[in-house]
C-alpha cells in the first residue's frame, strides 16, 4: 500500500505542477538549436532526388570553392576512413553517405560544411552528382517476386527478404480452423507514418583536438547508448566521448536511431577541430528518418457459433524500406507484435511476419509504441469488430465473453507472454457507462431510420511496455534496464540522475515526485538531470514507456537504499535499535512514541557531521532495475462519429477514454500524455500517411501534405482511469505514454465502419480521409 | 510520378510536309515552350536544354532527346526525351509516339501518345498539379505545331508570336510544384 | 530552408514600383505579403534576382464604398477583412471566404489581391469574386485600367496582368437590397488548399426568386472557374432545395478537376455538386435574414 | 551565388533598440535567433505550417520564417521573452503552467504569441474561438485541450486583473 504524502511534500498521486515549465514558458528552454559554441560552423547534406539509382560521380570542386565552404564529405571520403557503413538497432547496415547507388529519395549523400547555414545551402546546390537511374520498388508485394530488382547487393544473400520471424504453434492453429464453424477474417493496412515531433533531430558535434575529447549534443531519446554506438563505430575511446541530450522538443520514438546526420557532423568536427552544428529541415525530417508501421496484415479468427473465440491466425508483411533500421529488442524482428492476441483468451495462436526492402526510407521506428505493439493492437480491435459482424453481435458483448478474466492474471498468453494484471471488463464497463452506450444504440437505430449514418467504435487494447527484462531484452547486446542515482545532500535537499531521457513527458517532476515518496523529502527540494552521459547513470533511455517501469523502478530502489541507511544513522541518533523504528515519509519515529523521531533532514546532516561508527560518510545509492517482467497496461475507448452523407466528412462527435496504467504518480501528467496521443492517434486515422508513388517520390514529405492535427480538428477528450497496479513494480506503476496511441486507432475506425457496417462494410483502410468516404457511399449509393 | 496524355488534333497539311516537321527533333523542339536543341550527337541523338519558368519559378534541365524509332512508310515515330535539373534536383522524361493519317480533305491528323514522368523535389511538392500544367503546356505545344505548319492567317497565334512567348508564361510544372506549397498567396 | 540571395528594393509609390518592375523584368518579383513566395524561395524553386517590397507604400490599404464599389485596396491583408465591420455586415461572403485562407498569422500578411493576383485556382478569393462579379485594377507605366473579373483568370497561374503592371484595387459592385451569398470550402485540415470549395451571391427580386446571382468554384480546373450554366438556371428561380441540387448538378459538369492527393476528381466533383447547393441555400438565407 | 549587399535593420525587441546589417534574405527568424540570440523563437517547418517562429510585429503575429529581416526594417518585435514584466509572469505563461499547457515545450512560444494576440482582440473568447485563433500552431504533444484551458485562465485573470500587459483591442474576434 502506497503512503499518501501531503501536498507539501508531493508525493505519489499528487497533481504536482511541473518543475520544468518555468523556463519553457519564458522562452529559456536549451534545445539543440539554440546551443551555440565559439567557431561553430554549419553543416547541410545533399540528398538523392531518386529512389534508386547508381551513383556515377560526385564533383565537389564547385561547393568547394565557394567563399565560406569548409568541407565537403563525400560517401568516397568517408569509405577511406571505413565510415561510409553504420550499423543500425537491427544488425543491419546503413550508408552514412552514399557509395555505388543510392535506396531511396533524399537518401544523404553529401555533407557540406560552410561558415553559416546560407552559405552551407548555396554550397549544396553545386555540388554535382551523376546518376543512372535504377528501376525502383516500392510495393512491397512485389519485393520477392523473381524479377524484382536486387536492393541490397552489399548482402550475402541475393533478394530482399530481411526476416520471417514467427511464434505460436501452426498447426494447432490450422487445425482449430479447419473446424471451426464461425471465422472471420480482415486484411489491413497499417500505413507508413512519421512522429514527426515539432522539433526536427540534429546535433552538435564538438572535437577538442587539444583534450581529444569529444562531445555530442544531441536530439536522442537514448544518449547512453549513442555513446556507446559512437565509440564502437567511430573507434574513439568510450571515456573521451560525451553525449548531452539538451531540452528536446518531442520524440515520440523519432530521436532513438542514430542518423548519417549525426555521424557526418562527427566526422566534420573530427576533420575540421571546429564545432560542427547540423539541423535537419522538416521535410528532411520525414523524407529520411525514422519512420513508423507500413505493416501490411491479415488477420483471421475462428470461434464457435456463440462468439467464443478458439483461435488467432496472424499474417503480416513488414516494409522496412532501403535498410532494416528497425529500433527495437535485439530478438524481436518484428518487435512486441506478437501481443496481438490483445486482451482475449485465445486457446491457439499463431503470428508470422516476413520483413523485406523497398526503395523507401529506412526504419521503421516505434512510434510512440512499444516496438509493434501499436500495430498488433489495432489488428486485433479490427478483427474483433468484424467477428462481432459475422455473428451479428454487439461488439462490446462479444469483448465481454472473450476478455481474460481478471482472475486469471498474472496469464500466460498462447504466444507466451505472462500479463502481470489486469481487469478488462471493468474498465470497458466504465467507458460505456460514460459515454451512455445503450443510448448510443438507441439513436444509431433511430438514425439508420432516417438515414443517417453514426457510428461507435469500442477499443478494449492491452498494451505491453516497460523493456525489459534482462533475459530477454536487449539492444545490441546491452540489456534493456535502466537505472537512477540519488545523492541527499547535508541540508536534506537531493539531486538525482537517470539513464532515460525526458522529451516532454515530465520526468524532473515525476522523478522528483517518487524520491518524495519514497524519503518524504518535497518534490521542490529534489533536482532530477537527465541526458549527460558524463553524469548520469548508464541506461537505455526513453521510448516504449519504460522510463516509469525502469528508471522509475529504479528511483524507488535507490530511495529504499538510501532509506535503509538512513535508518541506521536514525536509530544512532535515538539511540535506539533499528527494529524499533518506524517510517512514515519523512521521518523515522520509535515505534510507541513519535515524538522520539528524526526527520529525514536531520538523519541527513547526520549523514556528514555526525557519522555512526563504522558506517560510511554520505547518503548516496545507485540503482540499476532489471524488470522481473514488462508491464501490461490497458483500456477501452470508446469513439462516437457522424458521417455527411455528401462530403464524406467524419466528425468526431465524442471520445471517452478509459486507462489503466496501475499506480499513478502525477494524474495531470498522465492525463495529458494521453491526450497528445489520442491526438497524434486521430491524426494517424484520418489524415496521414507517407505515401510513395510508382517512382519512388515521397508523397507527404512535408507538412503541405503530412497532415498533423490542428486545435480546430482536434476534439475534445474525456478521459476516465480504473486502477490494477503491476504486482511485480516497486510501486505498482505501469507506464501510460503510448497507450492512446496505441489504443486509439482502433476506436476511429470502428466507429467509422459501424456507422457504415449495416450497408455491408467491413473494414476501410486508414488513413480514412473524406474521398474514401465518400466513394463508399457512393458504391453503397447512400451519398445524399 | 508518371502520366500519359493522349492527343490527336489536325493539321492542314499534306502528311508528308507533316512528316518531315514532326521527324525533326531540332524543328519539333521549337514546339515545346522553352525548349532549345544545342547539338546532335548522332544522327538520332540530339542535346539539349529547357527552361521551364514561370513568375518566380524556374527550372533548367540539361537533356537529350533520342529517336527510339522511325517507320517512314507508316510515319509512325517515337521519341524518348530525359532531362536533368541542372541543380540536381530530379529529372523529368517524356517518351511520345507520334503517328500520322492523312484525313480525306488533304489534311493530316496527328495522335500522340506520351508518357511523362518527374522525379525529385516538383514530383514531391507539386505532384497535385502536375497533370494540369502538363496538359497545358501539351496544349500549347500542338498551338505551336499547328502554327509553325499552318499559314499564319488560319493559325491563331504564328509561330514568330509564339517563339516570343519563350519562355511560355504560366505553364510549368517547376511553378506548380511551388504552389502546391504556398499558402494562400500575397 | 535558406532562400538563394537576392537585390531587395523597396519603393514607396506605386510609380516608383512600376518603373522597378519595367526596369527589371522578369528577374524582379513583387513582395507584398510574400506567404506563398517566401516558402517557394526557401524551397529554391522561386529564385528572383530582385525583390521589390511594395510593403511601404502608403495608401494602398483600404476597405471602403464608394462610386458603387466596395473598394479594397492593393495592401489590404485578409485580416483586414475579417476586422472590417462593413465587410462583417455587408459582405458575409468575403468574411466567410477570409476566415477560411490559410491560419491566423499568415492572414495578417497574405493580401487580398496577391491571393488573386497568383492566378492560382486554388486559392480562395477567385471564386469569391467571380461570384461577385468583381472588376480588377491593374496600374502599369501606362496607368490604370480595369480588368472585369471574368477576363482575369487566363490559365493555371496566368492572370490578366501584363508584365510591368501591379495589381492596386479590387473592385466590387455594391449588393442590391435582399442580397446575400456565402462560400463553402472542404479542406483537409485547417490551413489547406480547398479540396474543392464553392462561392454563390444571390439578389432576389420582391417575389423572393433570383434576380442576380453569381458562382465561383476553386481548385476544380485549370483556373478557377465561373459556374455560368449553374447561374443562367437559377434566374428568375427560386431557391429551393430542388433547384438548388439542380444548380449544384450543373456546376459539377461545368468543374474540371483532377485527380491528387486530396482526392479523385469524381470526388470532386461531387463536393462540388454538394457544396454549391448548401451555398445557395445560405446565400437565400442571409438575403432574406 | 554572390552575397548582396547587406542592408541595415533596425527594431525595437522587447522594448530594446537593436540593429544590425544583414543580408537581405536572411529570415527574421534567424535575425532573432542568431543576431538577437533570443532563441525562444523556435523553427519547427520549412512550409510555414507549425507556427513554432510565431512572433508579434507591430502588434500582429507574424511566422518569422516566412518573413526576411529587412521587411522588419522600423518595427516593434515582440518575443516570448518579452511576455513577463518585470519579473511578473504574464496570465498567459501562468495559465499554461497551470494548466499544463505544455509538455516538450517546443511549440510553447509560438503558442503563448498566438493567444497573446487572440486576447487582445477578443479578451472573452468561447473555446471554439480559442481553437481557431491557434489554428496556425501546432503542437504534437498536448492535444491542445490544456492549451485551451490555459488561455481561458488567462483570459479570466486577465478580466479581473486591469493590470495585465495587454491591452484590449476594440476589433471583434478573428472569429
Amino acid at each position: 500500500m502506497i503512503h499518501k504524502t501531503s501536498p507539501e511534500v508531493g508525493g505519489m498521486g499528487h497533481s504536482i505542477k511541473r518543475k520544468e515549465d518555468l523556463r519553457f514558458i519564458q522562452g529559456k528552454g536549451n534545445y539543440v538549436d539554440d546551443v551555440h559554441l565559439p567557431g561553430m560552423v554549419y553543416g547541410q547534406l545533399v540528398r538523392s532526388p531518386y529512389a534508386h539509382a547508381r551513383l556515377k560521380s560526385v564533383n565537389t570542386d564547385k561547393a568547394k570553392k565557394l567563399p565560406g565552404v569548409l568541407a565537403v564529405i563525400t560517401g568516397e571520403d568517408l569509405a577511406k576512413a571505413n565510415l561510409a557503413w553504420m550499423p543500425t538497432l537491427s544488425y543491419d547496415k546503413q550508408m552514412v553517405l552514399a557509395t555505388g547507388k543510392v535506396l531511396f529519395q533524399s537518401q544523404e549523400v553529401a555533407f557540406v560544411v560552410a561558415e553559416d547555414r546560407y552559405i552551407a545551402a548555396d554550397a549544396a546546390e553545386l555540388v554535382e552528382v551523376e546518376y543512372e537511374e535504377l528501376p525502383v520498388l516500392v510495393d512491397p508485394h512485389k519485393a520477392l517476386d523473381p524479377d524484382a530488382p536486387l536492393l541490397r547487393e552489399d548482402r550475402e544473400q541475393k533478394n530482399n527478404h530481411i526476416f520471417h520471424w514467427e511464434v505460436g504453434d501452426r498447426q494447432a492453429t490450422e487445425q482449430v480452423f479447419e473446424k471451426a464453424p464461425v471465422k472471420a477474417s480482415v486484411h489491413a493496412f497499417f500505413p507508413r507514418c512519421h512522429p514527426a515531433p515539432l522539433e526536427t533531430c540534429g546535433c552538435v558535434a564538438d572535437f577538442n583536438r587539444a583534450t581529444g575529447r569529444l562531445t555530442v549534443y544531441m536530439t536522442s531519446q537514448a544518449p547512453h547508448v549513442h555513446r556507446t554506438v559512437f565509440a564502437l563505430v567511430g573507434g574513439i575511446p568510450e571515456n573521451n566521448i560525451r553525449v548531452v541530450s539538451p531540452d528536446i522538443g518531442g520524440g515520440f520514438g523519432n530521436k532513438v536511431p542514430v542518423y548519417p546526420g549525426y555521424v557526418c557532423a562527427i566526422v566534420a568536427s573530427l576533420t575540421l577541430g571546429l564545432p560542427v552544428k547540423w539541423i535537419e529541415t522538416r521535410s528532411e525530417n520525414l523524407q529520411s528518418t525514422g519512420f513508423a508501421r507500413d505493416y501490411h496484415m491479415t488477420a483471421e479468427i475462428a470461434a464457435d457459433r456463440d462468439g467464443k473465440m478458439q483461435a488467432l491466425r496472424v499474417k503480416t508483411l513488414a516494409d522496412h524500406g532501403a535498410f532494416n533500421a528497425a529500433a527495437q529488442p535485439t530478438k524481436f524482428p518484428a518487435g512486441l507484435f506478437s501481443i496481438c492476441t490483445g486482451s482475449y483468451e485465445y486457446p491457439n495462436a499463431f503470428c508470422e511476419v516476413d520483413g523485406v526492402y523497398t526503395n523507401k526510407a529506412p526504419g521503421g521506428i516505434a512510434y510512440r509504441c512499444s516496438f509493434r505493439v501499436t500495430e498488433a493492437a489495432y489488428l486485433i480491435e479490427r478483427v474483433v469488430d468484424v467477428l462481432a459482424l459475422e455473428l451479428k453481435m454487439d461488439p462490446a458483448e462479444l469483448r465481454r465473453k472473450n476478455f481474460i478474466p481478471a482472475a486469471k492474471f498474472p496469464y500466460k498468453s498462447s504466444l507466451g507472454w505472462t500479463y502481470d494484471s489486469g481487469n478488462y471488463e471493468a474498465a470497458m464497463n466504465l467507458a460505456l457507462e460514460k459515454i451512455g452506450y445503450r443510448q448510443l444504440r438507441a439513436e444509431q437505430a433511430e438514425k439508420r431510420k432516417k438515414g443517417e449514418l453514426m457510428g461507435i467504435g469500442i477499443s478494449s487494447f492491452t498494451e505491453i511496455v516497460g523493456a525489459g527484462p534482462a533475459h530477454t531484452f536487449d539492444i545490441l547486446g546491452i540489456k534493456m534496464f535502466d537505472s537512477c542515482e540519488i545523492r541527499v545532500h547535508p541540508t536534506g535537499k537531493a539531486m538525482a540522475r537517470m539513464g532515460t531521457k525526458s522529451q516532454g513527458q515530465g520526468h524532473e517532476t515525476t522523478y522528483a515526485q517518487i524520491v518524495a515518496q519514497e524519503l518524504g523529502i518535497p518534490a521542490a527540494d529534489v533536482t532530477i538531470e537527465e541526458g549527460d552521459t558524463d553524469t548520469a547513470p548508464y541506461g537505455l533511455g526513453t521510448y516504449a514507456s519504460r522510463s516509469t517501469p525502469t528508471s522509475g523502478a529504479a528511483t524507488a530502489m535507490a530511495a529504499r537504499k538510501i532509506r535503509a541507511k538512513a535508518k541506521k544513522i536514525a536509530a544512532y541518533l535515538l539511540e535506539c535499535n533499528e527494529n524499533d523504528l518506524e517510517w512514515e515519509p519523512g521521518k523515522f519515529y520509535v515505534k510507541g512514541t513519535p515524538s522520539k523521531a528524526k526527520t529525514i533532514q536531520e538523519i541527513a546532516f547526520a549523514a556528514y557531521t555526525n557519522i555512526p561508527p563504522g558506517l560510511e560518510a554520505g547518503l548516496e545509492a545507485v540503482d540499476y532495475y532489471d524488470p522481473p517482467n514488462l508491464t501490461f497496461p490497458f483500456g477501452t475507448y470508446v469513439c462516437v462519429v457522424d458521417i455527411d452523407k455528401g462530403t464524406g466528412e467524419v466528425k468526431v462527435r465524442r471520445f471517452v477514454a478509459v486507462d489503466d496504467c496501475g499506480n499513478i504518480i502525477n494524474p495531470m501528467i498522465v492525463e495529458g500524455q494521453i491526450h497528445g496521443g489520442l491526438t497524434e492517434g486521430l491524426g494517424i486515422a484520418f489524415m496521414q500517411q507517407i505515401d510513395y508513388d510508382e517512382s519512388g517520390n515521397v508523397q507527404g514529405g512535408s507538412f503541405m501534405d503530412y497532415l498533423l492535427p490542428t486545435a480546430v480538428e482536434t476534439p475534445h477528450w474525456e478521459t476516465a482511469k480504473t486502477c490494477t497496479p503491476s504486482p511485480h513494480h516497486p510501486f505498482g506503476a505501469k507506464g501510460v505514454g503510448e497507450s492512446p496511441n496505441v489504443g486509439s486507432p482502433a476506436a476511429f475506425v470502428n466507429a467509422v465502419v459501424d456507422a457504415l457496417s449495416h450497408l455491408g462494410v467491413k473494414h476501410i483502410d486508414m488513413p480514412i480521409t473524406p474521398a474514401k468516404v465518400w466513394k463508399v457511399l457512393q458504391e453503397k449509393g447512400v451519398a445524399a | 510520378m508518371a502520366l500519359k496524355i493522349e492527343k490527336s488534333f489536325d493539321v492542314g497539311q499534306p502528311v508528308e510536309k507533316v512528316w518531315a516537321f514532326l521527324s525533326d527533333p531540332r524543328k519539333v523542339a521549337t514546339c515545346v515552350p522553352g525548349a532549345q536543341i544545342t547539338d546532335q550527337v548522332d544522327e538520332k541523338t540530339y542535346k539539349g536544354t529547357i527552361k521551364v519558368k514561370v513568375g518566380p519559378s524556374v527550372t533548367d534541365y540539361n537533356g537529350e532527346v533520342q529517336i527510339v524509332r522511325l517507320d517512314p512508310q507508316n510515319h509512325e515515330i517515337e521519341i524518348l526525351g530525359k532531362g536533368q535539373d541542372v541543380r540536381g534536383r530530379g529529372s523529368a522524361s517524356m517518351k511520345m509516339t507520334g503517328k500520322l493519317r492523312v484525313l480525306d480533305n488533304g489534311g493530316t491528323e496527328v495522335t500522340s501518345v506520351s508518357e511523362i514522368g518527374v522525379v525529385g523535389i516538383l514530383a514531391q511538392m507539386g505532384s497535385r498539379v502536375i497533370t494540369e500544367v502538363s496538359n497545358v503546356m501539351f496544349g500549347e505545344f500542338v498551338k505551336r505545331f499547328q502554327a509553325q505548319l499552318q499559314q499564319p492567317a488560319d493559325a491563331g497565334e504564328s509561330p514568330a508570336a509564339s517563339a516570343d512567348v519563350q519562355p511560355i508564361k504560366a505553364t510549368t510544372v517547376a511553378w506548380a510544384a511551388a504552389k502546391g506549397l504556398f499558402r494562400e498567396k500575397s | 530552408m535558406i532562400p538563394p540571395a537576392f537585390e531587395y528594393l523597396r519603393p514607396k509609390t506605386i510609380p516608383e514600383a512600376v518603373a522597378f518592375l519595367a526596369q527589371y523584368g522578369d528577374d524582379a518579383k513583387i513582395l507584398s505579403g510574400g506567404q506563398s513566395l517566401i516558402p517557394m524561395m526557401k524551397l529554391r524553386i522561386a529564385r528572383p534576382a530582385y525583390l521589390i517590397d511594395i510593403n511601404r507604400i502608403s495608401g494602398l490599404s483600404y476597405i471602403k464604398e464608394e462610386a458603387g464599389f466596395l473598394k479594397i485596396g492593393g495592401l489590404t491583408r485578409e485580416a483586414d477583412l475579417e476586422a472590417s465591420a462593413l465587410i462583417r455586415s455587408k459582405y458575409p461572403v468575403i468574411l466567410d471566404t477570409a476566415h477560411v485562407i490559410a491560419d491566423p498569422q499568415v492572414r495578417n500578411l497574405a493580401t487580398v489581391a496577391g491571393n488573386l493576383a497568383h492566378g492560382d485556382p486554388a486559392n480562395d478569393h477567385p471564386a469569391t469574386m467571380l461570384a461577385l462579379g468583381a472588376q480588377i485594377v491593374a496600374t502599369g507605366l501606362a496607368g490604370e485600367r480595369i480588368i472585369p473579373i471574368e477576363e482575369f483568370f487566363l490559365s493555371v497561374f496566368s492572370t490578366g496582368l501584363k508584365p510591368g503592371e501591379i495589381l492596386t484595387e479590387i473592385r466590387v459592385p455594391i449588393p442590391p437590397p435582399r442580397s446575400g451569398g456565402a462560400y463553402l470550402k472542404l479542406e483537409r485540415k485547417v490551413g489547406d488548399f480547398a479540396t474543392a470549395a464553392a462561392a454563390a451571391q444571390i439578389a432576389l427580386d420582391g417575389k423572393g426568386a433570383v434576380q442576380k446571382v453569381g458562382i465561383g468554384l476553386t481548385n476544380v480546373g485549370p483556373t478557377p472557374i465561373k459556374a455560368r450554366k449553374a447561374e443562367e438556371f437559377l434566374r428568375g428561380k427560386k431557391v429551393d432545395e430542388a433547384n438548388a441540387r439542380q444548380a449544384g448538378q450543373l456546376a459539377a459538369e461545368e468543374a474540371q478537376p483532377s485527380s491528387d492527393l486530396r482526392g479523385p476528381a469524381e470526388y470532386k466533383r461531387g463536393l462540388v455538386k454538394e457544396l454549391v447547393k448548401r451555398a445557395l441555400s445560405r446565400a437565400v438565407e442571409r438575403a432574406e435574414a | 551565388m554572390a552575397k548582396t549587399a547587406e542592408q541595415l535593420v533596425r527594431v525595437t525587441v522587447n522594448g530594446r533598440e537593436r540593429q544590425a546589417s544583414v543580408e537581405p534574405r536572411l529570415l527574421l527568424v534567424h535575425f532573432i535567433r542568431e543576431v538577437l540570440q533570443l532563441t525562444g523563437t523556435h523553427v519547427g517547418c520549412d512550409t510555414s505550417h507549425c507556427g513554432a517562429c510565431t512572433v508579434l510585429l507591430n502588434g500582429k503575429t507574424v511566422k518569422s520564417c516566412t518573413m526576411f529581416a529587412v521587411q522588419a526594417d522600423g518595427g516593434e518585435l515582440l518575443t516570448v521573452e518579452g511576455l513577463s514584466a518585470n519579473g511578473q509572469l504574464h496570465p498567459l505563461q501562468e495559465g499554461f503552467k497551470e494548466e499544463h499547457g505544455l509538455q516538450c515545450g517546443f511549440c510553447t512560444p509560438g503558442m503563448l504569441m498566438s493567444s497573446y494576440a487572440l486576447l487582445r482582440n477578443n479578451p472573452r473568447p468561447s473555446e471554439e474561438e480559442i481553437r481557431w485563433g491557434i489554428s496556425g500552431n501546432l503542437c504534437r504533444c498536448t492535444g491542445y485541450q490544456n492549451i485551451v484551458s490555459a488561455v481561458r485562465y488567462a483570459a479570466a485573470k486577465m478580466a479581473n486583473d486591469k493590470t495585465a500587459p495587454v491591452e484590449m483591442a476594440e476589433v471583434g474576434g478573428t472569429r
